[in-house]
């Protein structure tokens, strides 16, 4: 049980600049905490966001990665979030049919004045990876 | 400089000791070595290592294997290419792998600075196709026991029983195999250069004057050369000769992906220029009757064979890949046997030996001009 | 009767500073000579790389014709000597498979004034590929 | 464009005596001699005897070494299709045999613009399943034999895996379907467009002979085989799903890239994986070894395999050729097939039936896949700081 919380997850948080990272920005001027862990990276949208820079962090050493973009109908370039989700959608299909645990992806929109749940976002996965425990393939030598 | 260090235990193991040492030590920060890779060991892959445990009795390291899954010329330009690592990186390598190396640093694709170079006397490895399923284990007991006796073993590539460049050059420390005949109970390491003498540095050892180019080795390059011409009187020459042999590629062009020398990103042959309009295919059509489409399969070898040719190492990778099964290794060892002597040039030879066609002297050639 | 209703086609690449002058002024002299050569103007007999050669080949060329500067006179002081390696390679492999294009294949130095010795060239390369036929790669489907 | 024809509810009918083969080809000779099309791409047997390669001919002497359907997929159709008219549609109608894989990557290919089908008549034909490429290469009379034997009893256990289990054998978005499932002296020939209407209709062919009983036969070999295909794909789940199976799996991966160079679909000129992206600096490689204790190198082998299938599998049609051409003998046409069926059920499409299905990454709904968002649960904070 102590190994267990002693597992931090290495966490990526695809941000789109817009919305998902307009969260991000609103939990800081609330001075809203959420875990280290969790490393935010900001797109340009979520529709930008190639499948293999999903799967390339899942194989290299992220245990979890989670994507927030714009709710429906609020991408700034319109449709961007409705391309992710058949990409996300994609992934987790591959990922699925490998057996390589698609829980380990999330997507969930964030908007911009969503501070909260951005934050909530961010700890609730953490914790659901934590549950999840560590990515086998991170620490393979031949992938 | 040259010297010898016998060490009293089997070849594998001091393979392995010393491998594990230079990591232990710090003195390389990783090791380019084959290695077991699948929870089995079922395939056989280069690998990176930097935990010396790979290297003890049971560990995925196997840097002996008579196997080559990619020529590790090229993986070390894939390593290099951007700069030499900051700390030295050991590889162990072929004979071929180390001339394509040392033909890629000519053509500034890699650098040996920080590499230190481990090499063998090479009684050749088995096709890729033969280590499918851990297929091979069964054949080491006699690949190892013909290594003993100076031969080779049949079943090995015939690109291998036909190279007779199987004393590896410029290995800074040079591991000796063929015709040993105490292989299991002992093994000398031939140190050439400071650099090597520099890693072997406290590695225990009585040292020998012992030649590398022993009785077997020039027994075994004689056989090597008969196989050769033999292997070279089989080759389908004449554009008859050469379109029957390449009727069956499928065009997929893996003998240049996989051929270390090869290394342009896009090749001529993949690029937008090879692409044609429909313009193209109809005038054809209406000049011969027909075409093959994709085109160019005898087009694309000789265009690869006249740029690589004089570099060609013979490794035989591209034999090995050829999904039609083409013998492709042999007949580039023909065409590169010639054009090699044409300029009396020897690929991996000598790191400062410039490259034929990217030099020239004055006087030379004169009767090609007409 | 075929024969003599074969004109050869030749390609020709000629270095811009002395064949293709030569060539030029060939023609402004009124000089007669075959129309079989098919003029790439190259800047150098240095740029013609193996491909070219294969190119105009396997495109139904009867002939190739590489001229460029005499040695010691390359407008870039050593394109003709890496073309002469270039072609003595090219032969060489032509050679070892014994392919017929070794004999259909010409590297010949012409400078600028020598525009009675680019005639002569061309009419003797003529002559040799009119010997020697139509070139039996035009004819093959399987390439 | 193929404006699709009524149901296909009659074909005409072809006399078959002498065999299938000859049939086709003499058919296919009269069409070219009485310029229904003017020229052809087909397979036809290379100087040496021991494979096939695609020629586009306009010479029906030539047709006399084309086999319609040879025992042997070397180059697979949609991208001999593509190379040909990549850069348009040219001036002449070309007429394709190919089989019906091949036939669903031309599909795709045009979709992916990297294919022009206005002039192309895509012609398939049942297929028996092909031969491993390297089984056949090594001794072609034997496999010719061993292929005319296993295509006539339609045992498909000599053929290729991927062929094995193959349930899209016949029809399905070609110009004109050549059925001969079950033929005995005839066969039929059933347009699939208008395009292949026109052919019918300039070989004075009359469209009016009932496709039931052949129909009735196609289904039931098809549902024989999508069951085999879902128990194959089942099979194969068990031993690759899983980090540890999936490594095993692609264990001996030399990193060739080969699959990917010889898959109709995979069709950028500069693959990702091989571009400038994944070529790093030494200090990354040796970081990435010193987390792990070592590295695979070259690298990234499954994120290649996993990211290729990220890009293709919604358009890849099981054709094989990705096995067929791997060094190493790894199923990884079967993977990509057992992929590629689970994306595009998922995202409800099926590669290569139409040219009028938009590419699923191509097109979106507004209200669809909401499974793959995560819900929000609001109080999700909240009753960690309760529980706090």
């Amino acid at each position: 049980m102590s190994e267990e919380r002693e597992f931090e997850p290495r966490i990526i948080y695809f941000l789109c600049s817009w919305c998902g990272s307009g969260g991000s920005e609103t939990a800081a001027a609330h001075h809203l905490q959420y875990p280290e862990n969790v490393v935010p990276s900001r797109v340009n949208c979520t529709g930008a966001l190639p499948a293999v820079h999903i799967v390339r962090p899942l194989i290299e050493g992220a245990d979890g990665v989670v994507i927030s973009g714009c709710h429906p109908g609020d991408c700034h370039y319109n449709d961007g979030n409705f391309r992710a989700r058949r990409r996300v959608a994609l992934v987790k299909s591959l990922l699925d049919t490998l057996g390589l645990e698609p829980e380990r992806v999330w997507f969930r929109y964030v908007a911009h004045g969503e501070g909260q749940r951005f934050v909530d976002t961010a700890t609730e996965f953490n914790d659901h990876i934590k549950k999840l425990g560590p990515n086998p393939l991170t620490t393979r030598s031949d992938t | 400089m040259p010297e010898s260090l016998v060490i009293s235990k089997g070849a594998e193991e001091t393979t392995r000791e010393l491998l594990r040492s230079l990591l232990e030590s710090g003195k390389v920060s990783a090791v380019l070595a084959l290695g077991r890779t699948g929870s089995g060991g079922e395939g056989v892959a280069y690998s990176l290592f930097t935990d010396p445990t790979a290297f003890e009795e049971g560990g995925a390291a196997c840097p002996l294997f008579p196997f080559m899954p990619a020529n590790a010329g090229g993986l070390l330009s894939r390593l290099t290419l951007q700069g030499p690592p900051s700390e030295p990186v050991a590889a162990v390598v072929k004979p071929c792998e180390l001339r394509a190396l040392i033909e890629l640093v000519k053509l500034n694709q890699c650098s040996l600075d920080n590499i230190l170079l481990i090499s063998s006397t090479c009684s050749g490895v088995y096709p890729l196709d033969a280590g499918v399923d851990g297929a091979l284990e069964e054949k080491l007991p006699g690949y190892w026991e013909a290594v003993k006796q100076g031969e080779v073993d049949e079943d090995v590539r015939p690109t291998c029983r036909a190279c007779v460049n199987f004393v590896p050059e410029n290995a800074d420390i040079t591991i000796a195999l063929l015709g040993e005949a105490d292989l299991d109970t002992q093994c000398t390491l031939h140190v050439n250069t400071e650099k090597g003498a520099a890693f072997v540095e406290g590695l225990e050892g009585a040292s020998s004057s012992g030649e590398l180019e022993s009785e077997p080795v020039q027994r075994a390059v004689g056989q090597r050369e008969a196989f050769r011409e033999e292997l070279f009187a089989g080759v389908e020459v004449g554009m008859q000769g050469l379109i029957r042999t390449f009727g069956r590629c499928i065009g997929c062009h893996a003998c240049k992906t996989v051929c270390p020398i090869c290394y342009c990103r896009l090749c001529y042959f993949d690029s937008q220029d090879a692409e044609r309009s429909p313009e193209f295919y109809e005038g054809e059509l209406q000049r011969k009757g027909g075409l093959r489409v994709p085109p160019n399969t005898v087009f694309f070898q000789l265009g690869r064979m006249a740029h690589m040719s004089v570099s060609c190492v013979g490794c035989g990778m591209c034999t090995d890949v050829c999904p039609a099964d083409i013998p492709l290794s042999t007949l580039f060892s023909k065409v590169a046997a010639s054009a090699q002597a044409l300029f009396e040039y020897q690929p991996g030879r000598e790191v400062t030996e410039e490259i034929p066609l990217r030099t020239f002297e004055q006087e030379e050639l004169v009767q090609v001009a007409t | 009767m075929e024969n003599q209703a074969f004109t050869p086609r030749i390609v020709g690449f000629l270095c811009n500073w002395c064949t293709y002058a030569a060539a030029d002024s060939a023609g402004v002299s009124r000089f007669k000579m075959p129309p079989s050569v098919m003029v790439v103007r190259v800047m150098c007999s240095g740029r013609v790389d193996p491909l070219f050669v294969l190119t105009a080949f396997f495109s139904g060329a009867d002939g190739v014709l590489i001229s460029g500067c005499w040695p010691g006179q390359c407008h870039y002081q050593k394109g003709n000597l890496h073309a002469r390696r270039r072609t003595a390679l090219l032969k060489s492999i032509f050679d070892t498979l014994e392919l017929e294009m070794a004999d259909r294949f010409r590297l010949s130095w012409v400078s600028a004034s020598e525009a009675p010795r680019f005639v002569q060239v061309v009419k003797e390369f003529t002559d040799q590929i009119e010997q020697a036929g139509p070139s039996p790669i035009c004819d093959e489907l399987f390439l | 464009m193929s404006e699709k024809s009524a149901a296909r509810s009659s074909g005409a009918t072809l006399k078959a005596e002498g065999g299938v083969a000859a049939a086709l080809v003499g058919w296919l000779k009269e069409a070219l001699e009485k310029k229904v099309f003017d020229a052809l791409l087909i397979p036809v047997e290379v100087p040496a005897g021991d494979s096939f390669a695609y020629l586009l001919l306009q010479d029906p002497a030539i047709l006399d070494k084309a086999s319609p359907l040879p025992p042997v997929m070397p180059v697979q159709g949609g991208k001999a299709i593509s190379r040909l008219t990549m850069r348009g549609n040219g001036s002449k109608r070309v007429a394709a045999v190919v089989r019906p894989c091949e036939a669903r990557a031309a599909i795709e290919l045009s979709k992916l613009k990297q294919a022009h089908l206005d002039d192309v008549c895509l012609i398939t034909l049942d297929c028996p399943g092909v031969l491993p490429l390297s089984d056949y290469i090594g001794d072609p009379a034997a496999g010719a034999a061993r292929f005319a034997e296993a295509a006539a009893e339609g045992d498909r256990s000599p053929m290729r895996p991927t062929c094995q289990m193959c349930n899209h054998f016949s029809l399905l978005g070609s110009d004109l379907h050549v059925g001969t499932l079950g033929a005995d002296g005839t066969i039929l020939i059933v347009p699939g467009s208008s395009k292949g209407e026109r052919v019918l209709e300039g070989m004075g062919m009359p469209v009016d002979a009932a496709l039931d009983d052949w129909s009735a036969r196609v289904e039931e070999a098809e549902q024989a085989q999508t069951e085999r295909r879902r128990q194959a794909h089942a099979d194969l789940r068990e031993t690759v799903a899983g980090a540890e199976n999936l490594l095993d799996v692609f264990s001996s991966c030399i990193n060739c890239h080969n699959c990917q160079r010889v898959c109709p679909v995979c069709y950028c000129r500069q693959c990702y994986f091989e571009s400038a992206a994944l070529k790093l600096p030494p200090e990354n490689y040796l970081a990435r070894a010193g987390r792990k204790g070592a590295l695979r190198f070259s690298p990234d082998t499954l994120l290649f395999h996993i990211g290729r299938a990220s890009h293709m599998a919604l358009s890849c049609v099981s054709c094989g050729a990705c096995e067929d051409a791997c060094p190493m003998d790894i199923p990884v046409g079967q993977v990509f097939s057992l992929m590629a069926d689970r994306a595009q059920e998922a995202l409800g499409y099926v590669a290569g039936r139409s040219l009028e299905d938009a590419l699923p990454l191509v097109d979106y709904e507004m209200d669809e896949l909401h499974q793959v968002e995560q819900p929000y649960v609001e109080i999700y904070c909240k009753q960690e700081v309760q529980d706090a």
